[in-house]
């Protein structure tokens, strides 16, 4: 992108890096608006459909200029701010939660064409996912309401303890692969005619489930919505905004689940690889990469949707018990599995049993087929062993009182 | 030990989820609920001294007010205490009309009910849009044969207001062919996904024997496990002659709650088919041709009349002084003294528990006011 | 626990608790008979218990420990103007044998002083709301209930709104604290 | 076979919990499927037009499409004239007045110009939209058919004044309520249109008739009259017309003992007024029977509540019921109110 202004208009360097960095970020501040708009006429046609009614259809044809009519009646609406709300951090919270929404942006791969080549891409993904949170807490604490802070505290719980599960999720990958920027992640996947997909690995795809799960609440999208619970404490952290930063807040939210679907389809769905990229090669390869990207994370998005549409929400505690008990012990034993699976799949010298059982180790072209199904025998046994026995763990818990007793709530534990 | 400090928070009277204006003051200690004292009168009427001052049957009207998602239940139990006060007598005929009646009600009321319910715990309304569904078609069959959708004002002294006619037996027999498929889809829907377990079972218990105390009736009263549904106990109307079984729960929770209401309706299911097959028998016409319907005076003394509404026991006590006005008129209606149990059943669980509770107790506000 | 007849009640209360009925009623004249009286007020029926009012929480244990009516569905208060008695009628029901209700009645006086009746709360929780609302509307005072407070009017609200007196027409309440 | 007497039976099932299955997620995927099942069937579904279909979609776009109302349908009421004549059926018997449970119509009875005894025509009419509940109360009591329930649910409007709707915004011609009530028209049709001819005689010159109806307008007037379109696959079908809805006659069989009454009373009133009046039609002197001993309470409230509720902007000034009765009637409500007070007094 540098290169090509400095040739065209002869800029020097640093007006060219400035063009270009200013071309992307504009690129993605519109395209990241407008998939949020295209999100939720998305959502809300799809639930519909689901309760046997039709969703927006009157504004635009078949609806489609819904989202701008919602933002020129959000824009439109007084922008209140509570009176002994603490003014600075109520105005700055919706800014720091956009802020961090839209960083993330700046490492996910659009087909082939992809913004910036962070080595680290996918730890500055997660990184910068947590600023989300601060977000929350400076809106619970700043708008001096109760329910308000209820909802920055469960929002901050929730985001701390589902973080972890999101991070370990992805180490497979990265030591399948063996970097952590997305670039060479998504080319990795381009084998067999584009279908080499991570998820097609039994390793792969026990990190999507367990990735997607934890994103999910990363997102706040059912069953974790609990911040923003509108039957228990009203609107969450977002109860005293009102007008233009309660727009941005939906924004901030919408472009968070944007950027997850983006993620999960660029690790695990193999991003703009698909079917007959390669062989068009050029401009319509990149497009026809465009397309397949968009529709894999629309459909990951009507996965979020169709869970919406179905399951009720988790209470706190039992959320918290989700993350720590059935999450994190899974996506632990995913790691171990997947450095078995590297170590059989791979290694020659480092362990010459291997090489003596099962011969020499594969190639891209020529795959040792012998290592490939003992690594997914063992893998895939390792996987479900820890899953039956985490659950049977859960299915007992689940029975122990729900209830403080009155002694508890007297000594106020 | 760190020292915490409780929180006092008003849920209420405007809030997403306390099915109408009704307030609880709350106290909480992280989010554990401490005490809960609910406040009402928000949408008090006073109907009761309505009833002095209306004649009997200017008061009709009025009491498809009370819980305005069964008017014709409502209808039906005024009419009943009217008809004991002054010892009309009802033809067979419209006694089947006001139970098939009853039956559509009861079930459009557990539709929603439950739909709210699980709407306060976060299922994004799709069960409830089912409910709201077949409520629509239940409605247009009573705007049908009342005039009205939702203040059908239809029950009148000795019958009904208007007959029912081949029209509106094809079209409800056509609902019921649709109705299995509802239930089983809202069934197989929620009621075995783990996330609905884990925040409906042990939570809200109310034993069996508080129940009881707490003079708590209806779907509540028999998921504690006590088998008291009156049109078993005292059956009124021609409930008698229909074969229908009492779903009762064993724990008490909000689940037994739950899947007392889903088989609460497949009852109401089966007693509307009896009573399709045993109308054409039914004699009499809808209504008692000798009864003066605006003048009414009924005889000195009173009369208390109940029937089994879908939230529990409603029932009308009359006081007659022989004028054409009631002496005194006083209705006892479920949802507030259900309500009574509330506080008991929500100290110690968490705050969204007791979204949770409330909603399964099935309160609608115009009752609990009046 | 068989079910009691219409008038059983009142046999068996004079059996077991015979302190317990108030025989200032026990002869009173019944309904005049035609229905020209059309202003004559009704008369105070016969066949139920009436009870004395210090004696109606034995009488409720009375009936659920040993006759089986454990479940208490309604406390009615009816205001007698003209025979100056406030009437609170206790219906009680089976839940195991099902069948009619049974009735007791309390009579008590109109004036504050004589307009008190112990509460049921302590054994019947189900009560307590039901005592706050005859409270609220006639004024009884349950002395033993938890928290006896208006349930419906706001708690500075003077005035006791159901009863026979409190005038129906003209706004009494605004202009007596209109200035 | 009668079932009069057969004892129900019923047995208690406890609901079954299974809290022993092991859950591994399969409820909720089974509530996912079903979801997803509903998804597919609501998009490539047609909109379902059967009452027993539970797939599919639902909604009625309102303004374009509308369900057809059905018969019983009651809104707001109306009061109908006859169109070949322009007469009103109403002859102000006071009996819908009487009954409204919020006391919300006001009817002054007409007087003849030259006797200045009353005619069996209303005067002025007004009913206070913004009150009244659609009971239909009013309607079922009408012994002339006169006020019936509209089918119109479109009156919202700004102006509150507007809607203490007074009479020439009421009528509607009988031809529009032949059109959305065809079986409840036609079941009292010939006994209305009896009695209009009755009072058509009794009413001097043009009273009855000068409240702004089209004399001879066959054809329903646009403003007021519109039928409600065919519903286009709305969910519940086209209400037929054809199908028969009996109207609940509540009380007005004239059985023989009252006949006796009838001529009981005639005699009474013959003797009483020397014959100095046109005598009065029989069908009024029984209104008036039953009109003259309403119970106490109520003569006394309308007569309280009615300065309170006298519309501020209405058009024709309303006299509250009773100022323009004759003297001897006056005479009666007098007694009748000390009567109330002395009562409220003690």
């Amino acid at each position: 992108m540098v290169e090509t202004f400095q040739q065209t208009f002869g800029a020097p360097l640093w007006l060219a890096v400035v063009l270009a960095s200013g071309l992307k970020v504009t690129l993605i501040l519109v395209g990241g608006s407008l998939g949020m708009m295209f999100l939720t006429w998305y959502e809300r046609r799809a639930i519909a459909y689901m309760q046997d009614r039709r969703g927006p259809n009157r504004v635009g044809p078949q609806g489609l200029l819904q989202p701008i009519a919602e933002a020129i009646k959000t824009m439109t609406k007084e922008d209140t701010t509570p009176l002994e709300a603490d003014r600075i951090v109520h105005f700055l919270a919706p800014v720091v939660m956009l802020a961090a929404t839209v960083l993330t942006f700046a490492i996910i791969p659009w087909g082939n064409l992809f913004p910036s080549d962070l080595s680290v891409g996918v730890l500055f993904f997660v990184a910068v996912g947590g600023l989300h949170t601060l977000g929350m807490l400076m809106a619970g604490w700043g708008s001096n309401n109760k329910f308000a802070l209820l909802g920055g505290m469960r929002g901050v719980a929730q985001m701390v303890s589902y973080e972890i599960p999101q991070v370990m999720a992805v180490i497979p990958i990265v030591l399948m692969t063996g970097t952590m920027s997305m670039q060479r992640i998504v080319e990795a996947q381009s084998g067999f005619g584009g279908l080499a997909w991570n998820v097609f690995t039994p390793v792969g795809l026990f990190a999507f489930v367990l990735f997607f799960i934890a994103s999910l609440a990363e997102g706040e999208r059912t069953p974790f919505d609990i911040p923003e619970a509108d039957s228990e404490i009203v609107a969450g952290y977002m109860t005293e905004y009102t007008g233009m930063k309660f727009a941005v807040f939906y924004l901030a939210n919408y472009m968070t689940n944007l950027a997850i679907c983006f993620i999960t389809t660029s690790i695990f769905l193999g991003g703009g690889n698909g079917p007959g990229v390669n062989e068009l090669g050029g401009f319509l390869g990149g497009f026809l990469s465009l397309i397949y990207f968009f529709i894999k994370a629309l459909f990951l998005f009507f996965i979020m949707v169709l869970i919406r549409a179905t399951v009720p929400r988790l209470r706190v505690d039992q959320l918290m018990g989700f993350a720590w008990k059935f999450l994190l012990p899974l996506v632990l034993v995913n790691i171990l599995s997947s450095a078995l699976w590297v170590s059989i799949t791979r290694w020659d010298q480092q362990a010459q049993i291997f090489t003596t059982w099962f011969g020499a180790p594969g190639t891209a072209d020529a795959p040792n087929f012998i290592r490939l199904g003992v690594a997914v025998a063992v893998t895939v046994a390792i996987n479900l062993g820890a899953l039956v026995m985490v659950m049977g763990l859960n299915n007992r818990a689940s029975q122990e009182h729900m209830r403080a007793t009155d002694e508890e709530l007297a000594l106020g534990l | 030990m760190l020292k915490t400090e409780e929180l006092r928070i008003n849920i209420g009277p405007q809030h997403p989820s306390t099915h109408g204006v009704f307030r609880m003051l709350v106290t909480v200690d992280g989010e554990t609920l401490v005490d809960l004292k609910p406040v009402f009168g928000y949408l008090h009427r006073n109907h009761e001294q309505l009833g002095e001052v209306n004649s009997y049957l200017q008061n009709m009207p009025f009491t498809d007010r009370l819980d305005y998602f069964n008017s014709m239940i409502n209808n039906h139990a005024y009419a009943r205490s009217v008809e004991m006060l002054a010892g009309i007598e009802v033809p067979e005929r419209a006694q089947y009309i006001r139970v098939i009646m009853d039956e559509l009600s009861r079930i459009l009321n557990h539709a929603t009910a439950l739909g709210f319910m699980l709407g306060d715990m976060g299922a994004w309304q799709t069960a409830l849009l089912w409910g709201l569904r077949e409520r629509e078609k239940i409605l247009d069959l009573f705007e049908y044969v009342s005039g009205a959708r939702m203040m059908c004002n239809y029950a009148r002294f000795g019958g009904v207001a208007r007959d029912i006619d081949d029209y509106f037996i094809t079209e409800t027999r056509k609902l019921m062919d649709g109705l299995p498929h509802y239930f089983d889809d809202f069934e197989g829907l929620l009621t075995n996904s783990e996330i609905l377990l884990a925040r409906a079972r042990n939570i809200g218990v109310l034993p069996k024997d508080l129940a009881l105390s707490y003079s708590v009736t209806g779907p509540v009263l028999r998921a504690s496990g006590v088998p008291y549904d009156i049109r078993r106990a005292e059956p009124y109307a021609v409930y008698d002659r229909f074969d229908f079984d009492i779903p009762v729960g064993t724990v008490g929770d909000v689940y037994d709650r739950f899947l007392v209401r889903i088989a609460e309706m497949r009852q109401a299911y089966r007693i509307l088919e009896q009573a399709f097959q045993q109308l054409p028998e039914a004699s009499g016409g809808h209504i008692n041709p000798k009864v003066k319907q605006q003048s009414l005076k009924p005889p000195i003394g009173e009369a208390y009349a109940r029937v089994e509404s879908p939230k529990g026991e409603l029932g009308f006590y009359l006081v007659s002084d022989g004028t054409g006005n009631a002496y005194r008129y006083k209705v006892r209606a479920p949802s507030f003294i259900n309500l009574t149990a509330l506080a008991d059943m929500c100290k110690g669980y968490k705050l969204a528990d007791a979204m949770v509770i409330l909603g399964s107790i099935d309160i609608v506000m115009g009752e609990v006011d009046r | 626990m068989a079910l009691l007849l219409k008038g059983e009640l009142r046999s068996k209360l004079q059996a077991e608790l015979p302190a317990a009925l108030d025989v200032r009623w026990a002869n009173q004249a019944t309904a005049p008979e035609t229905a020209e009286h059309a202003g004559a007020l009704p008369v105070l029926i016969e066949d139920d218990a009436v009870v004395h009012a210090a004696q109606i929480v034995p009488v409720a244990h009375f009936l659920r420990d040993t006759l089986g009516y454990d479940y208490l569905s309604n406390i009615t208060v009816v205001d007698y103007l003209a025979f100056s008695i406030m009437e609170l009628v206790y219906q009680f029901y089976n839940t195991t044998a099902g069948g009619a209700d049974v009735r007791v009645r309390v009579r008590i006086g109109r004036t504050p002083e004589a307009c008190i009746v112990p509460s049921l709360s302590p054994t019947w929780p189900g009560a307590n709301l039901q005592e706050r609302e005859a409270y609220d509307m006639y004024g009884v005072v349950f002395p033993g209930h938890p928290n006896l407070a208006r349930v419906y009017m706001w708690d500075e609200f003077k005035g006791f709104p159901m009863r026979k007196d409190f005038p129906k027409t003209g706004d009494k309440y605004t202009h007596v604290t209109g200035e | 076979m009668t079932l009069a007497n057969r004892q129900g039976t019923g047995v208690v099932v406890p609901v079954e919990r299974n809290d022993q299955r092991f859950r591994a997620g399969q409820g909720t995927a089974a509530g996912l499927s079903i979801v997803f099942r509903k998804f597919r069937k609501a998009l490539f579904g047609k909109p379902n037009s059967d009452r027993s279909d539970t797939e599919g979609q639902f909604n009625v776009q309102y303004p374009e499409e509308r369900l057809a109302l059905p018969e019983a349908y009651r809104n707001m009421p109306i009061l109908l004239f006859d169109d070949a004549t322009g007469h009103e059926l109403c002859t102000s018997c006071f009996q819908c007045e009487r009954v409204c449970p919020p006391q919300v119509i006001h009817i002054t009875q007409a007087k003849d110009p030259a006797t200045g005894k009353p005619v069996p025509s209303a005067a002025e009419f007004i009913i206070e939209y913004d009150t009244c509940m659609s009971c239909g109360y009013c309607a079922e009591v009408c012994p002339f058919d006169a006020i019936k329930m509209d089918h119109d649910y479109e009156l919202s409007t700004s102006n509150h004044p507007e809607l203490d709707v007074n009479y020439n915004r009421l009528l509607r011609p009988v031809s529009y309520y032949e059109t959305i009530a065809p079986t409840l028209w036609n079941d009292v049709r010939e006994s209305a249109m009896k009695k209009l001819q009755n009072n058509i005689k009794r009413r001097p010159g043009a009273i009855g008739v000068d409240h702004g109806q089209k004399v001879g307008a066959k054809a329903a007037p646009a403003a007021v009259a519109r039928p409600a379109e065919p519903a286009g696959g709305g969910a519940s079908a086209v209400a037929p017309a054809a199908k028969r809805a009996s109207v609940a006659a509540i009380g007005k069989s004239m059985s023989e003992e009252r006949l006796a009454k009838l001529q009981s009373i005639r005699a009474a009133n013959q003797s009483k007024r020397g014959g100095a009046g046109a005598p009065i039609d029989t069908a009024h002197a029984v209104e008036a029977d039953v009109a003259v001993q309403p119970s106490t309470a109520q003569v006394a409230a309308p007569d309280a509540a009615t300065p309170g509720s006298v519309a501020p902007g209405a058009t024709g000034p309303v006299a509250a019921v009773g100022t323009n009765m004759s003297e001897e009637k006056r005479a009666k409500l007098e007694a009748i109110r000390a009567a109330k007070r002395a009562q409220e007094g003690e």
